[in-house]
Order: structure tokens, then C-alpha cells, then sequence
């Protein structure tokens, strides 16, 4: 492989700079607009990286349909919803929640960088078909719409499900929906289990 | 010209790591559904990568499909919140635990 | 002749048939005569077929029926054997049983005997059961019964002797709860069935065991190929037959069903629990003689089992104030002597005893029947007495029957008796002086019973001693009643003709002989013993009536000779109740326990288990998503780990 | 091999499924029209069953009216039917039942999804009685759960929500190692021949197990049956069950249903097991024994007519078990015939007793009394069901037992000496409840109640007429039985030595010989050579 050039190398810290300071902000932000700022933020500094890795096509859709719809998205929501009052994110309710997750988060990236970087990982010959030629739009265009034509074609019907579904979910609810604020406890037959349990018998 | 693959998957790996802590941490329901964005970022970093390092462009197209479902998600994940909202007017997860066992 | 054989069989099947299509149309009396014709019919071509067998030469070969030479059964055939064989039954594998009739002098004498006194008995039955609500019924049970009754007697295996064997005793369980508002026939009924289904057992044993030991069931193959079973086969075989004999013919240690039988209507105490079936057992035994001449070990348990059953039952009838009971008992102590014959390998002597019997005692119940009529169902003989006067033929013939069970000469008893115990004189003088103590007994026992029905004050006329109202103007029953009872008294008198010891020439001695092909142990006996023999019968059938005259004349009750121990059959039931009837239901209420409790609890425990253990991990669904989301993570991370050390291993 | 060009079996099969589709879209109008439908079908199904049993050829051991279709080739599962002596008369059974069911029984409400459930019930019966193929057979067999349950959740008395869960859950659990054992073999045969993989009967029957992992799978097959059955001492649903469920559903229940365990053994554990069963054959044996005579012994106790007769089941399915696994022809046959024999006696029962209860509103035997008095063609109907139960000869009850029996003493004499002591218990407990129920005198609601109607007795007489008939002249079913039973048996027995030399001779007096018919009865097994 090619050494890297430095401008590469600058490309390559600079993004990834951008993308660990806009996730701590996601994360540590006590407003939830920040977070979403603070995301825009690393979803730019991953296109920058798509860019560095020759995925330009990606790159570009990454900022039209992550920054510019998601995002958009997102603070629609919170700004109609009236949701932008700053957590407290210094209590924890749940108690073990935040040192247990440090500990998993900490074994799961250390794990992944662990079998990453030092496993022998065995590559096998991929399939040709979908060879890369160096015109990524024209290579991913050519694979999204052969190779991957019923996945392509499944993912329409999952946005149109997914439209329909945030339709139903978002519409007026009316009153008396509303007054039934505590879900009904599901009737399961009291005697199935109890009896089962009992080990009375009858005689 | 290129950088070594590694650093990119351990950025990767970074990034989920971050986002999984969020999601962990965090109560508020559009917080936590950012921090699921950036674990499905890292993860289209790492297909990127991947894609470069075996020259097969699959991997983008891998990365083209999860930009549809995260956004599919989110519509849906917005209108649940939406929905919960005008229920409960608020929207911390913590609340929601009706479905305890 | 000999083709109408299947007659036999189908007149009495064919009444029952038309009974339970058209008897309620019918009606009383028609039903009861349309039954009595059918046994007539039977009894008819049994007469014939009778003929056709004493006349059918041995090396005869009549078409249609395996005999003799014939080439499909060659030499497996005794002389004068014939089988009709009527369809294919059970054929599985080497086992075949097939519906085959068996026509020799045994069966044939079987089947006389039966239908003539099931005919007798039924024309009784029309007056006798006058009035009763289930009047057809009564007859389609009594047709059903003979019937039954004939299949077991010419059944051409053992297989189908069974399905004889068993629908007489669901018969005698139809008749014996006949009353069956009346909880003691009820429990009367099931008492005799549930006997009688021990005894089955032993009979299905001995087809096991006759069917692994020989590879047949048929009896023609069994006689043929009796030879190859081994002593101790054959001696389990024996004994299993002897369970099922004692449970069918009311034998030690099955016996006291018998008793409670009486229950059923009187007709059905003369039939089934005097004449026919209980005498199956004894047919059974004579049937498989080829199996019990092997084995001496069995004989000897026959021969115990008879003489102690003919002597226990005959102690127990001296204390009886039933009259039926009574009676009973003493069918059981003449059931014992007929085993006790068998025993002796004097077969002939058994069927003699056999018949002779079928005749005096369905005489005595009859009698005892026109008596229990006559007296509106009263059976005590407290109350009783004097019905000399009254009951003319009743008495006249009920005093024939007497003299012939106590063994009077020159009745019917008399010979029979004799020509048994000349049988067991000749095994063992010993076991003789038992036999003759127990006809002593006999003899005394049915003295007593005679004078106190029949002698003495008339009691029936006083209120009774429960305070029910005195009887006054008995009456002599119909003619349809009487009839039978001298039929069966000039029989009971002159029976003892059909085998006279001083005659060798014809008989049913010489008649059977073909069948058993033993001689007889009696001929074994010099002339003078025989004399000597027959002398000592009399004088002790004189000896048992002169005693009782002396300790029950004019008497009505003597405590002091009917001690409870005798009363209660020597507290057979009682102790079959303690050791074994009150265990059962309490390990029966005690499994049910189980069951429920460890069987069902260990389920029904798995369940409360699972669930107790679905409530602990219930609690790990706190509701909170972050904690699920914490329990992905955890289980993705111990997965990395796991691969982690998979990779570095 | 028979190749009729009339899809007997298919029919049979989808015929009551599609009827049931019927009887359900009907029952939205009304379940009445609903009714009659169901009935009709189940009329047309019984006339294609006899059908079937006139074309049926006789002598014959191999597998009729086969019927091969690809199902799901690269699961290899394929729609393989096929019928032979074991099977043929408990399809019969079973289309011979629903009818007298649909007719006999009655529900309170809801009458058309009733009928739709019973229909639906014999479909998955019949194609578990018919399958040659073990992955259908499984499915059907566990289709006939999902029937069962909302028959007894949805009809039955008080507590039936408990019956009809504690009967689901102990049937499922036995399947799954049902399931696993299938599977199991089926790949290992797939990995010895190295061609498709396959769930055909016929051809699974030649994979090579071990012995130690053939006793383990078909131990695993035995779990799953012997609940069914129910064999000691994994019985316990069935007094709760049998007694909870409606009468129809206990009848179908008890009369063909329990009969999938006894068939499953004879036709999967003897076929594709023999050496291991003969291994477990003392095992099972005296599990059937004891069941005798504890289910005997427990019926004893029992003051429930339903219950009663639920543990005379036990008892009986001791006998069908005690047959099967004495391995001879007598015994085999016997088990088959019974398995007949006590499907029509129990149905009698619970179509009988639950006319009582129309009557009473009881099963206590205490309450009832003297009935024989007020009804007495109720009384004789009882009568002759009593003692076809208790085994009397002239009735069918005793051909099966007596064969049993015999089979079982000609290979293992003791278990069979101590299951005949058995017969009497089975007396005690019938007469006893009979005496109470019928004998005495009748007094309040017992003078007054009714006997059975004209109707009612044109219902029953079906099933006393085969009473009778099955027990004069056996030989009709016994004559279809025995070639298949030959056949089922010659592995076992060619394997055998030592004690078995009796069965032996029995199987050459018989005549039937070797394993050959099962290739040529099998589609799709004559490939695969032993």
C-alpha cells in the first residue's frame, strides 16, 4: 500500500477531529439542540472522510440527506415539541447505569480494535461483479441498481411503510383516546397460570 | 496516498463507542436517537472503509442502504415521539416503563 | 344327524334374538312360551343329534364334518369325535381359533342335560316370574344364558368354551341383580362376576399356557399333542384350570359367591346356580382330562380342593335358615364331590354325579321356588313348617329329590354318589371316610331342611319374627309349575338307571368311554368291596336322616346346632374382607392419593417451578429501555470478548 | 403397490379442512346452517373412508393408495400419504366418529366454530394416521393441538382453561424431542448417503444409528407418544382433560387423538428402531404393566364417571403398549385391534355419559342412582359398553386384550401373568360405578329422568353394532391387520435371538415374511438399498 501523503494524513485527523468533538458534544450536551448542532458537526466530518476514501457519491449524500434532512428533522421536532430545555445530565436515576456502561462500552471498543487491529483475519476473493473501477457513482449506480435491485426496491416499500407509520402516529389524537392514558393491563386468564402454580386438585 | 485502513476502523470503532455511551446515558428520546445516528455512522465508516480496502464497491452500497433505514427510522422514531409527546408531554425514557414485566 | 349340531346352539340364540326384538310387543306370556320353545326346539335336536352320535359308527365319515381319517385332521380324532366347523374366528400369526363345534359322547350328554332342564325351567319361569315388570327380560337373559351355556359345552376350543364361559356368567349376573332395586341383588350380581372373573384369569392363563406349550387351542390338537407338555407344564396348567374352576363352579377359595347368588329369582338358583353353569368348571376339567392325567401333583390339589369344599359347604348348610341358601350350600358340597372325582380321574363318575345332580337339585330349587311362591316370597325357614298339607305336589316331589341328594337307594343319588366315592375308595381310603363323613352330612343336612319346611307346626300363619303379617291360605302353584317338578322328580328317582354299577354293556359309563378312555377306578374295586362300598353309602344316608330326625323334629330353631362360626361360612367373608377387601380400597384410595399428589404434583410442581423461576426473571423487564439497551451492549461485548479470546487462543 | 387413480387419502385429508373453511364462513350466519354443512362433510368423508376400506386389499402389508408429492423438496419434506393395515381402520374411526360426534353432542353456544373445530381436528387425525413422511407427521400432529385446545378451552366445563393448558403444554413438550429426534435422523441420514436430504419414512428407516444413540432418539420419539398415548406414568392431563372437555371433544380425544401416541410407536418407534426397542422393550413393558394395573387400581378410587373412564384408558393403552413391545405377531395384532377396538368403547363412553349428564347434570357416581328403573335402553347401552370394556368375549373388547395377552405371555410370560390380574380390577371399578349409577332404587331427579330417544339410540347403534360385530367376527379387521403387522414386525424379530425363538415361529406359521415390503410399500425408498 501506498504510504499516505500528508495531506492525507491532515484530511484524515482533521475529520476525525471534527467527528470525536461533534459526538462528545452529542452526548455531553445538555440541550438538545446543541446535540443536534453538535451532529450535524460529525456527520459533516464523516462525509470529509467518505470523501478522503474516494466515496464521493456517499460523501454528497451524506450532507443532503443527514445534515440537510435528518437534522432538519430533528430540530423540527424539537422545536415543536417544545422540547429544548437543558437535561440534567449530572444525576442518574437508574442506579449502575452509568459505570456498567462505561465498563461494557469501554470491553466493546477494545474488543473491536482488539480483533481489528492484531486478528489475522483471513480475506477471501470478493466478487468480481461488483468491482470497483474508480468512478464511484457510477460503480455504486450500476451495483444499486443490478446486483442489489430487490434490496434497492425493498427499501422503497420501507419508506413508503415508514411514511404511512409516521402519519398514523403523528395525527390528531382525539380526546377520549387520550383519556385512556394508562395502557389496559392485558387479560390473561387469572386461572392459567394460578392453577397451573396451585398444585391444588381437585377432587 | 492513502491512510492506513486501521486508523479509520479504530475511528469507527471510536465513534460507535461514543454514541453506544450516549445512548446508554442519555434520557432524552431525541438525544438518544442522535447517538443511534452516530453508531450507524461509524458504522458506514467502517463498510467505507472496508469497500476501499477490498475494492468492491458493495460496501458503498451497503452504506447507501443504511442512509435509507436511518432515515426511515427516524420519520418513524419521530412520530413515536411525537405520539408520546402528546400524551405525556415530555419525552424521558425513564417514564416509559409500562411494559415492565 | 350330526349336521344339526349348530342347532343346538341357534335355537335358544335365535328366541333371545326375537325376545329382544318383539318381546315387549309380545309380552306376557307369549315371550315366556317363545322362549320355551326355543329351549324345546334345542332340547329336540339335541335328542337327535344324541342319536346320531350313538349311532355314528367310528370309522364313519359324514360330509361337511371333520371325524375320524378324515383328511384334513388325520388320526387327531378320538373315536366317536365329530367337529363342525362353522366359520373362521380369530387367526393370527400360528393362532387359530377358530368357531368350531365339538360333537362327542361328552358334549352331547352335556347338552341333553341342559336344554331338557332349561326347557323344564323356563316352562316353570312362565308362572313362577307371573307378574314381574321385567317379565321379557327375565326370558331373553334365560335364552341368552342357555345359550351361552351350549357354546361353552360344544365349543371346539378352548377360545370359544371361553366365550361360553363368560356369557353365562354375565347372564348370571343379569339374573342374579334381576331385583335390581334391591341393593343386596345388586351387590349380589357384582360379587358373583367379580368371582367368577378371578376364576378367568386362571382360565385365560391355561390358554396361554396350553397355546406356548402345545401351539393350539383346539381340543382335538390339545388330546393329540398332550404328550409333549412337560410334568411341570402340565402341572400349571392344571392348577390354573382349577382357579377357573373354583371360580365358576364355586369351589374353596372361590366359593361363597354361590350363597348370595340366591338373590336372583328361584328359577335362576334351579337353572344356572344348581344344574348348569356351575357345573362348568367340572365340564372344563373333564374337557382338558388328557392335560390332568399328567400331572398327579394337580390331581391331588382336585382332589383337596373338592373334598375340602365339599366338606366345609356341608358343615355350613347344616346351620342355614334360608332354604334357598341352604340349598346353595349343598350345591357347592355336591360340586366338591364331582371335583373331587375328577380328582380321581374318575371323570365318567363326575358327569354322572354331574346329571344326577342337575336333575334332584333343580327339583329341590323348584320345589323350593313353588314353596317361596306359595308363601309370597318368604324364604326363612322359621317360617315355614307343616306345607305338607298344603303343597301336595310340592311336597310329594320335593321328598324325592330329598331321598335322592341324601343318597337313598335306589335314587338317582344313590348310584351317582357311589360310583364316586367307589373312585376315591380306590386312590385312598382316607380321603373315602372324609367323603362319606361328608355325605352323612348331606344326608342331614337336607333332613333338617326337609322337616322344617315341610313337618312340624305351620309356622307362615303366625306373624313372623321381623313382624310381617302371617300368611294364610297358601295355595299349590299352577300346573306349568307342577309339571316340571314331577318331570324332574320321576327323573330324580329313576336317573340313577342311565348308569347302573352292575351294568357294563351300555351307559353312560360305556357312552363316555370313548372320550375319556379311562377305566373306571371303581372297576378297579373287587365285587365284594363294591358291596361293601354301596352298603356303607346307604347305611350312612339312613344314619344322616335318622339324626336329624332325632335333633330337629317338631323343632323350628336349635342355636346350639347353628353356631355362627357355621352361619357365616366360617368367616370366609370376613376374612376375605380383612385381608384382602378392606386393603384394596384403601390402596386403591391411597393411589389416587399418589396420583394425584406425587404424579400429577411432580407435573403440576415442573409448572410451579417454571413459574416461580419466570417470577424471578421477570423482574430483569424492569421497563426502563436503557437497561435492555445496557443488556445488548453486555451481550455484544461478552460476544466480542468471546471471539477475542477465540482469536488469541 | 397400489396406485388407485382416485386420490383416496388426499381426499380424506383436505376434504374436512376445506369443509371446516366452510363450516367457519357459515357460522357467521348461522350455526345451525353451520352445523348441517359440518355434518354433511363429515357424512361424504365417512362414505370416502369405507370407500377406501372396500378398495382396500386384503393380504396385502404394504403401504396403499400411496400418494407422493414435493412439498418442500430442499427441506425434504414431501407430501408422502400411504395406508396399511395398522392405520386403515383408525382413519376409519375417525371418520366414523365425527359424524356420531357432530350428531351425538351438543354445545351451548357457538355450535358452528364447534363443528369447524371438530372437522379441522379429524383433517390433521387422518393426515397423521396417513403420513409417510415424518416432518408431515409432525406437523399433523401438532395440528391437531391447536383444534383440541379450543375445543376444550372454549366447550368445556369448569375448569377447562387449566385442563385445556396443562393438556397443551405436557403433549408440546413431549413433541419437541419429537421434533429434535426427527431432525436428528434426518440429517444423519443425509450425511450417510450422501444424497437430499429426506423425512421419508421408508427411507429412514435404513439409516445406521449406534445403539447407544439409536436408544437415545428413539427415546426421544417415545417421549413424545407416550404422553400421547398416555402411558404411565406421564398420564396425568388426561383425567383433567378427558373430564373438563366437552363430551365430543373427549370422545375424539380419548378415542383417536391417545391413539396417535400408540400408532406413533408402532409405526415410527418399531420401523425406525428395532434393536432399540427390543433394548427398551423390558422398560416399557413394565411401565405398561403397572399402568394396568395402577390405572385399575386409581379408577377404583374414583367417584367422577369421566374420570373414570379416563383412567380406565390408562389401564387399556397399558394393554396396546404391553402388545406392541412383545413382539409377536399375536401381541402386535392385538395392540392394533384394541387400539381399534377401545378407540369405539370409550367413545360409546363419553357420548353416553354425556347424555347422562343432559339428563342429571353429574358424572358423580354418587348422585346418580337406580336408573336402570326410569331408563333402561340407557341401562343396556351402558351394559354392553361395560362389559365390551371389562373384555367380554363376543364383544370386541376381548379379541385385542386376549391377543395382548397371549403375544405378551408367548415372549415375556411374567409381565404378562401380572397385566392379567389386571382384567379383574378393570371388572371392580366398571360394575361398581354401574351399581351405583343404575342399580337401587330411583329417587328424586333419578325416578324422572329420561331415556334415551329414538334419536339417541339411532346414534349409538353404530357403535354397538361394531360392538357386536367386531367381537363375533374379528376376523374382519384381524384379516387387514396382520400382513402389516408382519411386515412392521420382520425386522424385529429377524433381529432376534434366544427368547424370542417363539415369536419367531409364530411369524413363520404366519407366513409373512422379511423387510422387503416396507421398500416396495414406501415411494421414494426403493433407492436406497439396505
Amino acid at each position: 500500500m501506498i504510504a499516505a501523503t500528508i495531506p492525507d494524513l491532515a484530511v484524515f485527523f482533521v475529520g476525525a477531529a471534527i467527528i470525536v468533538v461533534g459526538a462528545l458534544g452529542v452526548i455531553l450536551a445538555k440541550n438538545p439542540v446543541h446535540a443536534a448542532l453538535s451532529l450535524v458537526m460529525t456527520l459533516f466530518g464523516i462525509a470529509v472522510l467518505f470523501i478522503e476514501e474516494q466515496a464521493n457519491f456517499l460523501a454528497a449524500v451524506q450532507i443532503i440527506v443527514y445534515a440537510g434532512a435528518i437534522v432538519v428533522l430533528f430540530l423540527f421536532v424539537i422545536m415543536f415539541l417544545g422540547v429544548d430545555k437543558a437535561e440534567d445530565i449530572t444525576t442518574e436515576p437508574i442506579v449502575g447505569q452509568r459505570p456498567i456502561a462505561a465498563i461494557v462500552v469501554a470491553a466493546l471498543m477494545a474488543s473491536i480494535v482488539a480483533l481489528g487491529q492484531l486478528g489475522h483475519w483471513m480475506v477471501g476473493t470478493h466478487a468480481s461483479t461488483t468491482a470497483t473501477t474508480g468512478n464511484d457513482v457510477a460503480d455504486l449506480g450500476r451495483s444499486v441498481f443490478t446486483t442489489y435491485l430487490f434490496a434497492f426496491e425493498a427499501t422503497a416499500a420501507l419508506l413508503v411503510i415508514a411514511v404511512v407509520g409516521a402519519v398514523v402516529l403523528a395525527r390528531r389524537v382525539s380526546p377520549d383516546e387520550l383519556s385512556t392514558d394508562e395502557p389496559e393491563v392485558a387479560q390473561v386468564p387469572e386461572d392459567l397460570g394460578a392453577t397451573m402454580t396451585a398444585g391444588e386438585v381437585e377432587q | 496516498m492513502s491512510v492506513n485502513p486501521s486508523w479509520f476502523l479504530i475511528l469507527s470503532a471510536l465513534l460507535f463507542s461514543i454514541g453506544a455511551f450516549g445512548l446508554l446515558i442519555r434520557r432524552n428520546v431525541l438525544v438518544m436517537f442522535m447517538c443511534v445516528e452516530l453508531m450507524l455512522n461509524a458504522a458506514n465508516l467502517s463498510f467505507v472503509t472496508f469497500s476501499r480496502m477490498l475494492g468492491d464497491i458493495g460496501g458503498q452500497a451497503t452504506v447507501f442502504f443504511v442512509l435509507v433505514v436511518a432515515a426511515a427510522e427516524v420519520v418513524v422514531g419521530l412520530g413515536l415521539v411525537v405520539a408520546i409527546f402528546r400524551r405525556r408531554h415530555h419525552a424521558v425514557v425513564d417514564d416509559l416503563s409500562s411494559m415492565k414485566g | 344327524m350330526l349336521h344339526a349340531a349348530y342347532l343346538i346352539i341357534a335355537f335358544p340364540l335365535l328366541g333371545s334374538l326375537l325376545l329382544m326384538t318383539f318381546g315387549r310387543r309380545l309380552g306376557e306370556p307369549v315371550a315366556g312360551w317363545l322362549g320355551t320353545a326355543a329351549i324345546t326346539a334345542s332340547f329336540v335336536v339335541a335328542v337327535v343329534v344324541f342319536f346320531g352320535v350313538l349311532h355314528a359308527h367310528q370309522t364313519d365319515c359324514i360330509p361337511g364334518l371333520l371325524c375320524q381319517g378324515s383328511p384334513i385332521a388325520p388320526g387327531s380324532l378320538l373315536n366317536d369325535q365329530f367337529v363342525q366347523h362353522l366359520f373362521n374366528w380369530v387367526n393370527v400369526g400360528g393362532f387359530h381359533a377358530n368357531v368350531d363345534l365339538l360333537v362327542d359322547p361328552l358334549s352331547i350328554t352335556m347338552c341333553l342335560f341342559i336344554t331338557g332342564i332349561s326347557a323344564m325351567i323356563h316352562l316353570y319361569s312362565i308362572a313362577y316370574m307371573h307378574g314381574e315388570e321385567d317379565f321379557t327380560k327375565f326370558f331373553i337373559y334365560l335364552n341368552l344364558f342357555v345359550t351361552s351355556m351350549l357354546i361353552l359345552v360344544l365349543g371346539g376350543n378352548l377360545l370359544l368354551t371361553f366365550i361360553g364361559w363368560e356369557g353365562v356368567g354375565v347372564c348370571s349376573y343379569w339374573l342374579v341383580s334381576y331385583y335390581f332395586q334391591k341393593d343386596s341383588a345388586a351387590s349380589a350380581g357384582k360379587k358373583a362376576f367379580i368371582y367368577n372373573r378371578v376364576g378367568d384369569v386362571g382360565f385365560l392363563l391355561a390358554i396361554f399356557i396350553l397355546y406356548s406349550q402345545l401351539h393350539t387351542v383346539s381340543y382335538v390338537e390339545i388330546f393329540q399333542r398332550a404328550g409333549h407338555l412337560s410334568p411341570l407344564w402340565a402341572t400349571m396348567a392344571v392348577l390354573a384350570l382349577v382357579l377357573a374352576a373354583s371360580g365358576k363352579s364355586a369351589q374353596i377359595p372361590l366359593f361363597n359367591w354361590l350363597p348370595d347368588a340366591m338373590e336372583g329369582p328361584t328359577p335362576v338358583s334351579a337353572l344356572i346356580h344348581a344344574a348348569t353353569m356351575v357345573t362348568a368348571g367340572v365340564y372344563l376339567l373333564c374337557r382338558l382330562h388328557g392335560v390332568v392325567n399328567l400331572s398327579s401333583t394337580g390331581q391331588g390339589v382336585i382332589c383337596g380342593v373338592g373334598l375340602a369344599t365339599a366338606f366345609v359347604a356341608a358343615t355350613v348348610a347344616t346351620s342355614q335358615s334360608d332354604i334357598k341358601k341352604g340349598l346353595a350350600f349343598s350345591t357347592v358340597s355336591q360340586i366338591g364331590f364331582m371335583v373331587l372325582a375328577v380328582g380321581t380321574k374318575n371323570y365318567e363318575a363326575a358327569i354322572f354325579l354331574m346329571v344326577a345332580h342337575a336333575f334332584f337339585k333343580a327339583l329341590l330349587f323348584l320345589g323350593s321356588g313353588s314353596v317361596i311362591h306359595a308363601l309370597d316370597g318368604e324364604q326363612e325357614m322359621v317360617r315355614m313348617g307343616g306345607l305338607r298339607k298344603v303343597l301336595p305336589w310340592t311336597f310329594g316331589t320335593f321328598m324325592i329329590g330329598w331321598l335322592a341328594i341324601a343318597g337313598v337307594p335306589p335314587f338317582a343319588g344313590f348310584f351317582a354318589k357311589g360310583s364316586v366315592l367307589d373312585g376315591v375308595f380306590a386312590k385312598s381310603p382316607v380321603l373315602w371316610a372324609l367323603a362319606l363323613l361328608t355325605a352323612l352330612l348331606t344326608a342331614y343336612y337336607m333332613s333338617r331342611l326337609f322337616y322344617l319346611t315341610f313337618t312340624g307346626e305351620e309356622r307362615f300363619t303366625a306373624v313372623g319374627p321381623n313382624g310381617e303379617p302371617g300368611i294364610e291360605h297358601p295355595h299349590e302353584s299352577p300346573w306349568h309349575m307342577r309339571f316340571p317338578l314331577v318331570v324332574l322328580a320321576i327323573l330324580s328317582a329313576a336317573g340313577g338307571a342311565i348308569d347302573l354299577p352292575w351294568v357294563h354293556t351300555w351307559g353312560l359309563d360305556t357312552f363316555l368311554n370313548p372320550v375319556f378312555l379311562t377305566t373306571t377306578p371303581a372297576a378297579t374295586n373287587s365285587g365284594s368291596t363294591q358291596l361293601f362300598l354301596a352298603i356303607a353309602d346307604a347305611v350312612v344316608a339312613v344314619a344322616g336322616i335318622g339324626l336329624a330326625w332325632v335333633l330337629w323334629r317338631g323343632k323350628a330353631a336349635r342355636p346350639e346346632l347353628t353356631p355362627a362360626f357355621l352361619k357365616r361360612v366360617w368367616f370366609w367373608d370376613d376374612a376375605y374382607d380383612a385381608v384382602i377387601g378392606r386393603p384394596a380400597t384403601a390402596l386403591s384410595k391411597a393411589a389416587a392419593i399418589v396420583d394425584d399428589e406425587v404424579i400429577d404434583g411432580a407435573v403440576l410442581g415442573t409448572a410451579t417451578l417454571v413459574r416461580r423461576g419466570a417470577d424471578q426473571l421477570r423482574k430483569a423487564q424492569d421497563g426502563y429501555v436503557r437497561t435492555y439497551a445496557l443488556s445488548i451492549a453486555a451481550g455484544m461485548a461478552a460476544f466480542l470478548i468471546y471471539l477475542v479470546t477465540r482469536v488469541f487462543s | 403397490m397400489t396406485n388407485h387413480t382416485f386420490p383416496y387419502l388426499d381426499v380424506l385429508v383436505l376434504l374436512p379442512l376445506f369443509g371446516a373453511a366452510l363450516v367457519a364462513i357459515a357460522a357467521r350466519t348461522s350455526d345451525q346452517i353451520a352445523r348441517s354443512i359440518a355434518l354433511a362433510v363429515s357424512l361424504l368423508e365417512l362414505v370416502v373412508a369405507v370407500l377406501l376400506l372396500v378398495h382396500f386389499k386384503t393380504g396385502s402389508g404394504a403401504f396403499q393408495f400411496t400418494s407422493h408429492h414435493s412439498y418442500a423438496s430442499a427441506l425434504g419434506i414431501t407430501w408422502n400419504l400411504g395406508i396399511d393395515g395398522i392405520s386403515l381402520f383408525l382413519v376409519q374411526l375417525t371418520a366414523l366418529l365425527i359424524p356420531i360426534v357432530l350428531l351425538g353432542t351438543s354445545v351451548k353456544a357457538k355450535g358452528g366454530a364447534y363443528a369447524a373445530w371438530m372437522l379441522v381436528l379429524e383433517a390433521a387425525t387422518i393426515m397423521s394416521f396417513v403420513a409417510l413422511d415424518l416432518m408431515v407427521f409432525f406437523v399433523a400432529f401438532e395440528l391437531t393441538l391447536i383444534p383440541s385446545y379450543f375445543l376444550i378451552a372454549g366447550y368445556g366445563h369448569e375448569r377447562r382453561a387449566f385442563a385445556a393448558v396443562k393438556f397443551f403444554i405436557m403433549t408440546f413438550l413431549g413433541s419437541a424431542f419429537l421434533l429434535i429426534g426427527i431432525i436428528y435422523l434426518g440429517i444423519v441420514h443425509q450425511h450417510q448417503t450422501g444424497g437430499p436430504l429426506t423425512f421419508a419414512l421408508g427411507a429412514l428407516a435404513h439409516t445406521h444409528l449406534s445403539s447407544g444413540t439409536a436408544i437415545v432418539v428413539s427415546l426421544a420419539f417415545l417421549a413424545a407418544f407416550a404422553v400421547k398415548a398416555p402411558l404411565f406414568p406421564l398420564h396425568t392431563w388426561s383425567p383433567d382433560a378427558y373430564r373438563e372437555a366437552p363430551a365430543g371433544a373427549s370422545m375424539v380425544l380419548s378415542a383417536v387423538l391417545a391413539k396417535l401416541g400408540t400408532y406413533g410407536i408402532i409405526r415410527f418407534n418399531l420401523t425406525l428402531f428395532p434393536h432399540a426397542s427390543k433394548t427398551l422393550a423390558p422398560l416399557v413393558l413394565t411401565l405398561a404393566v403397572i399402568g394396568i394395573i395402577y390405572g385399575a387400581t386409581v379408577a377404583c378410587a374414583q367417584k367422577d364417571m369421566k374420570r373414570l373412564v379416563a383412567y380406565s384408558s390408562l389401564a387399556q393403552v397399558g394393554f396396546i403398549a404391553l402388545g406392541t413391545f412383545a413382539f409377536t405377531s399375536q401381541g402386535l395384532t392385538g395392540a392394533v385391534v384394541m387400539m381399534l377396538n377401545h378407540g369405539l368403547i370409550t367413545a360409546a363412553f363419553f357420548l353416553v355419559i354425556g347424555w347422562i349428564y343432559e339428563r342429571r347434570g353429574t358424572w358423580q357416581v354418587g348422585e346418580l342412582k337406580g336408573l336402570q328403573g326410569p331408563a333402561p335402553i340407557l341401562a343396556a347401552v351402558f351394559t354392553i359398553i361395560m362389559l365390551a370394556s371389562i373384555g367380554l368375549p363376543g364383544l370386541n373388547g376381548f379379541v385385542g386384550e386376549f391377543l395382548v395377552l397371549l403375544g405378551t405371555f408367548l415372549s415375556h410370560r411374567w409381565w404378562a401373568v401380572v397385566a392379567t390380574t389386571g382384567v379383574v380390577i378393570a371388572e371392580m371399578y366398571l360394575l361398581w360405578a354401574y351399581q351405583q349409577a343404575f342399580h337401587g332404587k330411583a329417587e328424586g331427579a333419578n325416578a324422572t329422568t329420561a331415556d334415551l330417544t329414538v334419536a339417541e339410540r339411532l346414534i349409538v347403534a353404530p357403535l354397538l353394532i361394531l360392538i357386536v360385530v367386531l367381537g363375533v367376527y374379528p376376523n374382519l379387521v384381524i384379516a387387514r391387520i396382520t400382513p402389516s403387522v408382519a411386515r412392521e414386525l420382520a425386522p424385529i424379530v429377524q433381529t432376534t435371538t434366544g427368547v424370542y425363538h417363539r415369536a419367531m415361529h409364530s411369524i413363520a406359521i404366519s407366513g409373512r415374511p422379511s423387510g422387503s415390503d416396507l421398500d416396495a410399500g414406501v415411494i421414494g425408498a426403493g433407492e436406497v438399498q439396505r
